[in-house]
């Protein structure tokens, strides 16, 4: 692969780790004001993570290397699943390393050291948060699956870059099987970045905490590189569902004009999809944890159904 | 045929000097010696009948049908008088019986062997008869040897179901040589198999058949097939355990013989006939039922000699069905499991008598724990019982494979009933042998001395046979197949 | 050819055929012991008479020995032989009624007609004059084995065993003028050695159980539920 | 024979047979079973990994024939890429347990358990394995394949001390014995139309449809049984635990997939024809087996019995790929079929590898802590950090997570799956994605069992005595799971290389190899077209490592003096003591809610007479109350009523006789 795509790969990686925290200030933000709060600034993620990096870092005593380890590998981990999303441009080099279903095998390496680092150091929340969060990613990462096998199938690759290509290309068709797969997407994808009503990430509530109760023993730059993770994981969701079933915009070439454009586009979609998010944030209420199921085999059923509805309706036809 | 006359009449020379010998060490050794020596004529006899083909004369023809079966006989005979030397003393001196009995014993345990080797190597179906018929009275005697009410009840039903038995079998025999007499040049030759078989497509289908009849209840009793079995669990389970070993690995073998010789008369009678293979499904009939019954018998038993002799019955209702189903693949499969069949079981019931010392019982829910208390007879009779269950590399196998081929061959359908057979019978032997063999051993259980050289002999000869036939052994098989069914295999 | 054709001689044997099977008919319902054991020596006679006829019909020499033996064994030893058990086991006086006699008697007619069905395809051309007799003796055959499933006690049953056996001999006789002279010794042999073994065993049975009724020797059952 | 492949399986077969014969006089000298036997068994390994390697890459048949068996039929051998393929999943994994095992089997030096068994039934067991996948004629493998059982039978009859041991190999011998019986029925059919029992024979046999589904039945029935397929599955989580672990690595590693070695051989090779019937049967039961093992595992808090559960998942996933194969072949797209059929047997190597190094961790475990319950275990990282690693790895490899080895044959899976539009028939349009959705949702759920299983047993503080005091094991222990565990990663990271190996088995058994799937060289996975999918294990593994060194580079080392150890701050609550730590049972109770109606669950909360209430949990497996239980009644009813004919009654005896003569004269005449 030549030097302009290395690059392009390259600025796509700093793109996400710079935006994330931003996607996330915003939401708040958003969320802040739809509750008729000032909240604060947009920026304030930021300066979350460099105050956690330069405080000191405290480890239990019961903790083992593992715990330390883990936050490297979350990270980076979920960052290299984002080179694979496509969020500027569909020149992708990384997209074909790693297909869609590696992503997802990333995201579940990420989830695999998280679960295991809140069980490390033998508290009774850690245990608490790790055993639900395998239990709704358990039952959302088939949905995930589901609804990206009926992007593949439409487009017959499992490639993400190639998928949006297929999708330009094809012009706006109205596809029942895509109805039904982003639908089914977008509740995954608030279950996966633990958002309401599945989980609250504001919370420190003990007995309704998921996400949180993972990382509870953590601190200093381990807490930064935790709390990054998740938002690099907020925008690498929001970018799948903007960028793959609306893929307007979106650049084609490596010309710098319409990387620009790309850009802009994705700031602007991911910017509407934050504001959803937060308006749904606001007017929903979070879940006791075993309504969750129904939740997450709604998204299952969706997916399957759209998976099903392409293989009956749209390939026959 | 000097080697002939001696490995028949030995035995009965035998009987009468151990009738007489009033000293019980003595008596013991004189018997392995008969024993040695009539097995030693039988290997004579057998490399006769290797370089001439058969041997005949004297109303006696040893072709190579049953001259392996006379090996066998004696070679089983031999190592089970080993084995019962030490044993029937054991039993003496726990006052089981005394020293009258022990002559009884001995001189009943020749006669029996004397007769067994009668009954195959002879040529007339009148001596064939006598000889079963003398094998009941010689055994009978053994089975009530311990005097227990059980034992003298178990002799009683052995002795008449027996007699009824074989004297309808008599009556096949009558209509047999009634139906030659019109065919025969010369009909007291009447009862003379070979020259019945000569003359099979001549003689009269209806007569054959309901001799044939009379000829498969009679001594089908002594094979042990169902619904004419019930003396035989009785019997091996109160006789001394020597008894069974021979019961079991020759008796019923030598039944079948009978059967199957006759047989081979009645499908040259019925060839032409409206129904050719009568004989033939009628065994199988028998055979299948006799399979499957005693199969879900193992499952209830109490009594281990009466779970291993359940075995046999069903073994022998395999080796039935075979020879019915007919066919080179089935009838060499059946005659290889005729050796391997006895051979196991008699090493079964060999170890099995020690078991039953040990733990002074043979009621299974006491015998416990034998690995522990003595590894080398609870390892014999776990791999024992693996072997007869049909698990390579043993001899059972290999039969037990070829028989179940050239079912799916020719009748797919019974090979269903077969394996379902198979598995019960399989179970209903290791969940009661399981608690037996493993686990640990009661309080005070002592091992006992005990000769386990015989079983690993059997077992040994069992594994080589399940590796590779002999050359010769395969060659007489193939003989013996050729003469039952007309086609052979190598 | 019809019965009033036939030579005097064999008039008689067959008569003397049917009275045979007159005895076993008694021997079946007979309920005092004793008189069981006279049936049964006369049945013996008979049997050893019908030899002797045939002998002198057909000619065949050795048929009078046999004759001879039979009468020997079955009409004078074993009956004799039985007679002292039965003193010895002090059951001269015993009388054992038959159980549903009616029901057991048209069993054994029922026997001889099937018999009779069975007998009629093997009848060809050879000693003409005895081949009716086959059915007779397969009906004997069959009634003593009746006998031993109706009959409780041990004496009784060895009565049927031994009737089955002059069955045997009757159709060895009447069917085929006597099995070779060799054989005929075995199986005298064997009948006779059996006869002592069952005096034997009356003993040994009476000493386990102290009677002599077969019902009761029932400890080698698999039916009660097992305590496992 | 002369064939360099055949030598060396053959030198193999010898070792392992030396080996157990040498065990035999360890009633003399037990330590010979560690100084001897078991380097003896290693090396067999080797000399069969060679074998396997030689075969794989000449790719081409070498036959010979042993002066055993039938007289019109000696012991045929016959050595090709697939047998080649499986020696080597035999191999490696014995090779590991030859490294392992001196260590593990010197506790039972001072046992009372007999060690000639142990030794001589191990090497036994591993010779008849060697020959199963050498065998060429139908009762070479039949004897070999029943041999295997008998002698697995054996070592899982160990400890016999133990009760549900005992019960566990009499279940385990029985159902074997049924399979073998219906695998032989199975040849048989094949046998009677390509009259001969050679393999040869049999390849030339074409049955009609209704005779091949039969053979395709009972073969599927006899091999399913011995892979633990659901609801054949019920021996192998009791008997697989029974087992000292060396042995049951062997078990769940290598026996089943000689089980699947059969089955490939009897049907892709032996049949040789496909049709769609028999694919959805496969595919239905994979998926059944898959989930169904997989869920089972969870409830699980026996490690062992853990592991064993999650092998039937794993063949299910097998079976699922095998399922595949066969529907894409029978519509005619040989390049998808050759897909799945190559996920599958890479699969089965990868099963091999990591369920082998996880039975080793839990061995270790055993060993030094005296522990397989779950619930009692905890930090053992820190007491034992080597096993942790190497478990480590074997639970990130079997929840298919990249970059290792799992992930890559559940990928190809996945992609051969995602083809299913190329079919013309609409219901396997529409299976097929379910069947995928089905194995989504078992990786999902396996990634969670093994969260669970590791975080449980090696993270936290230890929730018993004996566990606080365990040590690290013996080197050659570690060594065993180190080799295991570096191939894990070796076959994530380089797949296409590996792929490359294989290749020849899809060659010679479909006539056609996986070209387009290793187009791109060592560093590209593509199946279908470049376009299409494409997947580089070593860049993604390369450019993980590279972002984690940059974060650490950037953040670690400038700041580890402000690295502080301090007491758990968990919300400021007292400080946490091992018992408040969520047990294993807890950590599953929410999928046991969702998924309730699977299991037979008991749960009961009863009062102690020292008033302590005790709650009591048992979930137990359901197709032993829907399938085994009724059949057991069955038979022991109709032994009950058959039994009336041994009354007793003499009379009734002789009623017998005479009712069977007159039938039978009625019958013939």
């Amino acid at each position: 692969m030549n030097l302009t795509a290395l690059t392009l790969a390259l600025l796509q990686l700093s793109l996400y780790v710079a935006l994330a925290p931003l996607l996330a200030g915003w939401v708040r933000k958003v969320k802040a004001r739809l509750q008729n709060r000032r909240g604060a600034s947009v920026l304030q993620p930021y300066r979350d993570i460099y105050k956690l990096l330069v405080k000191e870092t405290l480890v239990a005593h019961t903790a083992s290397p593992l715990f330390r380890a883990a936050p490297y590998v979350v990270f980076s981990a979920t960052w290299l699943a984002t080179s694979a999303v496509p969020l500027v441009s569909t020149g992708l080099p990384a997209a074909m390393i790693a297909d869609v279903i590696v992503v997802a095998g990333l995201l579940a390496l990420a989830r695999f050291f998280l679960t295991l680092a809140g069980m490390d150091v033998g508290t009774a929340f850690g245990g608490m948060g790790a055993s639900r969060e395998m239990f709704i990613s358990a039952l959302a990462e088939p949905a995930m699956l589901m609804a990206v096998f009926t992007l593949a199938m439409t487009a017959h690759s499992t490639n993400m870059a190639s998928v949006v290509e297929y999708q330009l290309a094809e012009g706006t068709i109205l596809r029942p099987s895509f109805l039904f797969a982003l639908s089914g997407l977008i509740l995954v994808a608030i279950a996966e970045t633990g958002r309401i009503p599945v989980d609250n990430p504001a919370t420190h509530l003990e007995l309704t905490m998921i996400h949180e109760a993972m990382i509870l023993e953590y601190s200093g730059r381990h807490l930064a590189l935790m709390e990054w993770a998740a938002q690099l994981k907020l925008m690498l969701y929001g970018a799948l569902i903007a960028n793959v079933f609306l893929p307007w915009g979106i650049a084609q070439g490596s010309g710098a004009g319409e990387l620009a454009s790309g850009l802009a586009a994705a700031v602007v979609k991911l910017g509407l999809l934050g504001a959803a998010l937060a308006a749904s944030e606001t007017a929903l209420a979070k879940m006791r944890l075993f309504r969750i199921p129904d939740f997450l085999n709604l998204a299952l059923l969706l997916a399957l159904l759209g998976l099903l509805s392409y293989v009956i309706l749209e390939v026959g036809a | 045929m000097t080697a002939l006359l001696l490995a028949v009449f030995t035995p009965l020379a035998g009987a009468g000097v151990l009738a007489l010998t009033r000293s019980l060490g003595l008596a013991g050794w004189i018997n392995v010696i008969v024993s040695a020596a009539t097995f030693a004529a039988s290997i004579a006899l057998a490399r006769d009948v290797a370089a001439a083909g058969e041997v005949a004369g004297m109303t006696f023809r040893v072709d190579a049908f049953n001259v392996y079966l006379l090996a066998l006989t004696a070679f089983v005979g031999m190592t089970t008088s080993i084995f019962s030397r030490p044993y029937m003393r054991h039993v003496c001196q726990t006052g089981r019986t005394n020293a009258r009995g022990m002559r009884l014993y001995h001189s009943m345990y020749q006669t029996f062997m004397f007769t067994m080797l009668l009954a195959l190597s002879t040529d007339n179906l009148g001596v064939l008869w006598v000889a079963v018929e003398g094998a009941t009275l010689a055994t009978v005697l053994l089975v009530s040897l311990y005097r227990t009410p059980e034992a003298v009840e178990a002799a009683w039903k052995y002795f008449i179901l027996c007699g009824v038995g074989i004297a309808l079998a008599l009556f096949g025999t009558v209509l047999t040589y009634f139906a030659a007499q019109s065919v025969l040049a010369d009909p007291a030759e009447g009862l003379t198999w070979s020259a019945l078989y000569t003359a099979a497509p001549k003689l009269e289908p209806s007569i054959m058949s309901l001799a044939f009849v009379f000829l498969l209840v009679g001594y089908g009793t002594k094979i042990g097939l169902v619904p004419m079995h019930q003396w035989l669990p009785d019997a091996h389970s109160e006789g001394p355990t020597p008894m069974s070993a021979v019961l079991s690995g020759l008796l019923l073998n030598v039944a079948l013989y009978a059967v199957v010789r006759l047989k081979m008369l009645v499908d040259g009678s019925l060839a032409a006939s409206a129904s050719p293979h009568m004989a033939g499904r009628l065994l199988m009939g028998f055979g299948l039922l006799s399979f499957l019954v005693a199969g879900l018998f193992l499952h209830r038993q109490r009594d281990i000699k009466r779970m291993f002799s359940y075995s046999s019955i069903e073994h022998m209702g395999l080796m039935t069905f075979a020879f019915g189903l007919g066919g080179p693949l089935a009838t060499f499969g059946a005659l290889l499991h005729m050796l391997v069949h006895s051979l196991t079981k008699s090493a079964i019931f060999v170890t099995v008598g020690h078991a039953a010392h040990i733990a002074g019982t043979q009621s299974i829910n006491n015998i416990r724990g034998l690995i522990r208390t003595q590894p080398a007879v609870g390892w014999s009779l776990l791999i024992a019982v693996a072997a007869i269950a049909g698990f390579p590399p043993f001899g059972i196998f290999t039969s037990e494979f070829l028989l179940l081929t050239a079912t799916m061959k020719l009748q797919p359908w019974f090979t269903v009933a077969l394996l379902l057979g198979l598995a019960v019978a399989f179970a209903g032997l290791f969940r009661h042998l399981h608690p037996m063999v493993y686990g640990p051993a009661p309080e005070g259980q002592k091992p006992v001395p005990a000769n386990m050289i015989p079983v690993a002999v059997h077992l040994g000869l069992v594994l080589w046979l399940g590796l590779s036939i002999p050359g010769f052994l395969a060659r007489w098989l193939d003989r013996a197949t050729e003469l039952i069914t007309g086609g052979h295999l190598l | 050819m019809s019965f009033e054709s036939l030579p005097v001689l064999e008039q008689l044997m067959l008569a003397m055929a049917a009275m045979a099977l007159f005895t076993s008919f008694v021997l079946l319902e007979q309920e005092r012991l004793v008189a069981a054991i006279h049936a049964f020596a006369w049945q013996g006679a008979l049997v050893s008479a019908v030899t002797t006829l045939v002998a002198a019909s057909s000619g065949l020499r050795h048929l009078y020995f046999s004759a001879l033996l039979t009468f020997a064994l079955k009409a004078l030893l074993i009956p004799w032989m039985l007679h002292r058990l039965s003193r010895r086991l002090e059951l001269d006086r015993y009388a054992e009624p038959l159980r549903r006699p009616a029901l057991v008697t048209m069993a054994a007619v029922a026997l001889v007609i099937f018999s009779y069905w069975l007998a009629l395809p093997i009848m060809h051309e050879n000693l003409i004059f005895t081949r009716n007799i086959v059915a007779v003796s397969l009906a004997v055959v069959l009634i003593g084995l009746l006998m031993m499933v109706v009959r409780q006690q041990a004496v009784a049953q060895v009565l049927g065993f031994m009737s089955m056996e002059n069955g045997l001999f009757l159709a060895a006789v009447s069917a085929t003028g006597g099995m070779p002279l060799l054989i005929e010794l075995g199986v005298a042999f064997d009948v006779l050695v059996a006869m002592v073994l069952f005096g034997i065993f009356f003993f040994h049975i009476r000493e386990s159980i102290d009677s002599l009724d077969v019902d009761r020797l029932n400890r080698l059952t698999e039916t009660e539920e097992d305590t496992r | 024979m002369t064939h360099t492949g055949l030598n060396a399986a053959a030198l193999a077969v010898a070792l392992a047979l030396v080996s157990s014969f040498v065990s035999l006089f360890t009633v003399w000298s037990p330590r010979l079973l560690r100084v001897a036997a078991m380097p003896l068994f290693g090396l067999a390994g080797l000399a069969a990994l060679a074998a396997g390697l030689v075969a794989l890459a000449q790719a081409d048949v070498a036959t010979a024939e042993l002066p055993l068996g039938l007289p019109w039929l000696p012991w045929r051998v016959r050595l090709d890429a697939l047998s080649g393929f499986f020696l080597c999943v035999i191999g490696v994994v014995s090779a590991a347990v030859g490294l392992y095992g001196p260590g593990y089997v010197r506790g039972f030096e001072s046992g009372r358990d007999s060690l000639p068994a142990l030794g001589g039934f191990t090497g036994l067991f591993l010779a008849s394995m060697l020959m199963v996948t050498l065998a060429d004629d139908a009762f070479f493998f039949m004897v070999s394949w029943e041999m295997m059982s008998l002698s697995s039978y054996f070592l899982v009859a160990f400890h016999h001390d133990i009760a549900a041991n005992r019960r566990a190999a009499f279940m385990y011998l029985l159902m074997a014995h049924i399979g073998g019986m219906a695998i032989l029925l199975g040849f048989g059919v094949l046998a009677s139309f390509g009259d001969g029992l050679a393999f040869d024979a049999m390849r030339g046999a074409e049955p009609p449809f209704g005779w091949a589904s039969a053979a395709f039945a009972l073969s599927f029935i006899g091999f399913g049984m011995k892979a633990g397929l659901v609801p054949l599955h019920a021996w192998l989580p009791e008997a697989h635990p029974a087992a000292p672990s060396h042995i049951s690595a062997l078990m769940s590693g290598v026996m089943l997939k000689v089980a699947v070695y059969g089955f490939i051989r009897f049907f892709f090779d032996l049949i040789g024809q496909f049709h769609w019937q028999w694919g959805v049967a496969v595919l239905a039961v994979g998926g059944v087996s898959a989930l169904a093992g997989v869920l089972y595992a969870l409830m699980q808090h026996d490690l062992k019995r853990l592991l064993a559960y999650s092998s039937v998942e794993n063949i299910g996933v097998i079976f699922i790929a095998l399922g595949l194969a066969i529907l894409f072949l029978s519509a005619g797209h040989a390049t998808l079929g050759t897909v799945a059929f190559a996920a599958a047997l890479y699969h089965a190597l990868n099963h091999a590898l990591f369920k082998g190094l996880l039975f080793f961790g839990a061995g270790a475990i055993l060993h030094s802590a005296h522990e397989s319950n779950l619930d009692q275990m905890g930090g053992l990282l820190r007491r034992m950090p080597w096993t942790g690693y190497f478990s480590l790895v074997g639970c990130l490899s079997i929840s298919a997570l990249p970059p290792f080895n799992g992930f890559v044959s559940e990928w190809l899976l996945f992609q051969s799956a995602l083809q299913v539009w190329r079919l013309d028939s609409g219901v396997l349009r529409t299976l097929i994605p379910i069947s995928a959705a089905a194995l989504a949702l078992t990786g999902a759920l396996a990634a969670a069992c093994f969260v669970k299983v590791y975080g449980v047993a090696f993270l936290g503080q230890a929730r018993s005595r004996h566990v606080r005091r365990a040590r690290p094991v013996p080197y050659s222990m570690r060594a065993g799971q180190g080799m295991l565990a570096v191939l894990c990663l070796a076959l994530g990271v380089f797949p296409a290389t590996f792929l490359g190996l294989i290749n020849a088995v899809p060659q010679q058994i479909l006539g056609r190899g996986l070209n387009q799937t290793l187009a791109g060289g060592w560093l590209w996975l593509t199946p279908v077209r470049p376009d299409v999918a494409s997947y580089s294990a070593p860049l993604v593994a390369l450019t993980l490592i590279m972002l984690a060194g940059l974060a650490v580079w950037l953040l670690g080392r400038r700041s580890v003096f402000r690295t502080r150890r301090c007491d758990a701050w968990d919300c400021g609550f007292a400080p946490p003591t091992p018992r408040m730590q969520y047990t294993a049972t807890a950590f599953a109770q929410p999928i046991r809610r969702v998924f309730g109606l699977l299991f037979h669950i008991e749960e009961s909360v009863e009062n102690q007479d020292d008033g302590k209430p005790r709650h009591r949990l048992d979930i137990s497996d359901r197709t032993w109350g829907l399938l085994y239980l009724p059949v057991a009644r069955v038979v022991e009813g109709a032994a009950r009523r058959i039994s009336y004919l041994q009354s007793g009654n003499v009379r009734v005896y002789l009623g017998w006789t005479l009712v069977t003569l007159l039938a039978l004269l009625w019958i013939v005449s």
